[in-house]
């Protein structure tokens, strides 16, 4: 294993014994309730339901068609606040 | 015969100052060779730290955030299908 | 012990108990740290770590790798200036 994939195991290790990584998922929920990510997925879900018929489309379907929007609609700022969370909390466990 | 002597002694605090001087050139050198080798290496690995430390947190974080959105994609999907069929069926 | 041996042991003992020794040394640390000596040598240090890559070198690979331009890159005016003080030195300690 190389020195990155090293760091990158004790840093997954650390954020799920702290219970970190459980907290950072649900910032991440609440942000994206409150910048309304969650309800234009929905919206454009149902848009492809419609587009293809309700009885002619699966969930598996459905995913793969809004996936790459779903992704495309994270907002930068929510991006970096997750960064931010974890440098911050990497820098206050300084044994890495 | 004073004049002799005065020449000697000026002869030998020149030899002894040269190599005085190289004595003590060398010592400080490899001092500060060596200091200076420490500090570098120390500094180049801590660079190197810091700069592995803001990759692989970054990293870990676009990896955080693609796993989430797989599943809350996915979560969105199944609900809105299952809302929308339930809908259907009280229609019909 | 000949006549020179003993001369340069009595002015050895004299420049280490006046505490002359260690002034000289931290002259000429100035003098080099001054006119740019040492910058030149952590360049030189940063490119041999650049060289032979940070995973491969030991500070006693650098110190061998960089000692020989260390020697060579010392002034002549802060090599002269030092003669001076020690000349300066042993002049004034006559008894010698």
């Amino acid at each position: 294993m190389n020195k990155d994939a090293q760091m990158r195991a004790t840093i997954n290790q650390k954020l799920i014994e702290t219970g970190e990584r459980e907290r950072l998922k649900e910032l991440l929920r609440a942000k994206l309730i409150e910048c309304g990510w969650k309800d234009q997925l929905k919206a454009h879900c149902k848009e492809v339901i419609k587009e293809k018929g309700l009885e002619h489309v699966t969930v598996d379907d459905l995913v793969a068609e809004i996936t790459p929007k779903g992704r495309a609609l994270v907002p930068d700022s929510v991006k970096k606040e997750l960064l931010q969370r974890i440098r911050t909390f990497l820098a206050q466990h300084a044994s890495l | 015969e004073e004049e002799r002597r005065k020449q000697e002694r000026e002869q030998l605090i020149k030899q002894l100052s040269q190599s005085l001087g190289t004595e003590l050139t060398e010592e400080v050198v490899k001092e500060s060779v060596r200091e200076t080798s420490a500090s570098e290496l120390k500094c180049a690995l801590e660079r190197d730290r810091r700069a592995r430390i803001a990759r692989c947190s970054e990293e870990v974080c676009a990896d955080i955030m693609d796993l989430f959105l797989e599943e809350e994609i996915f979560q969105s999907a199944k609900e809105t299908l299952q809302e929308l069929q339930c809908f259907c069926k009280y229609l019909q």
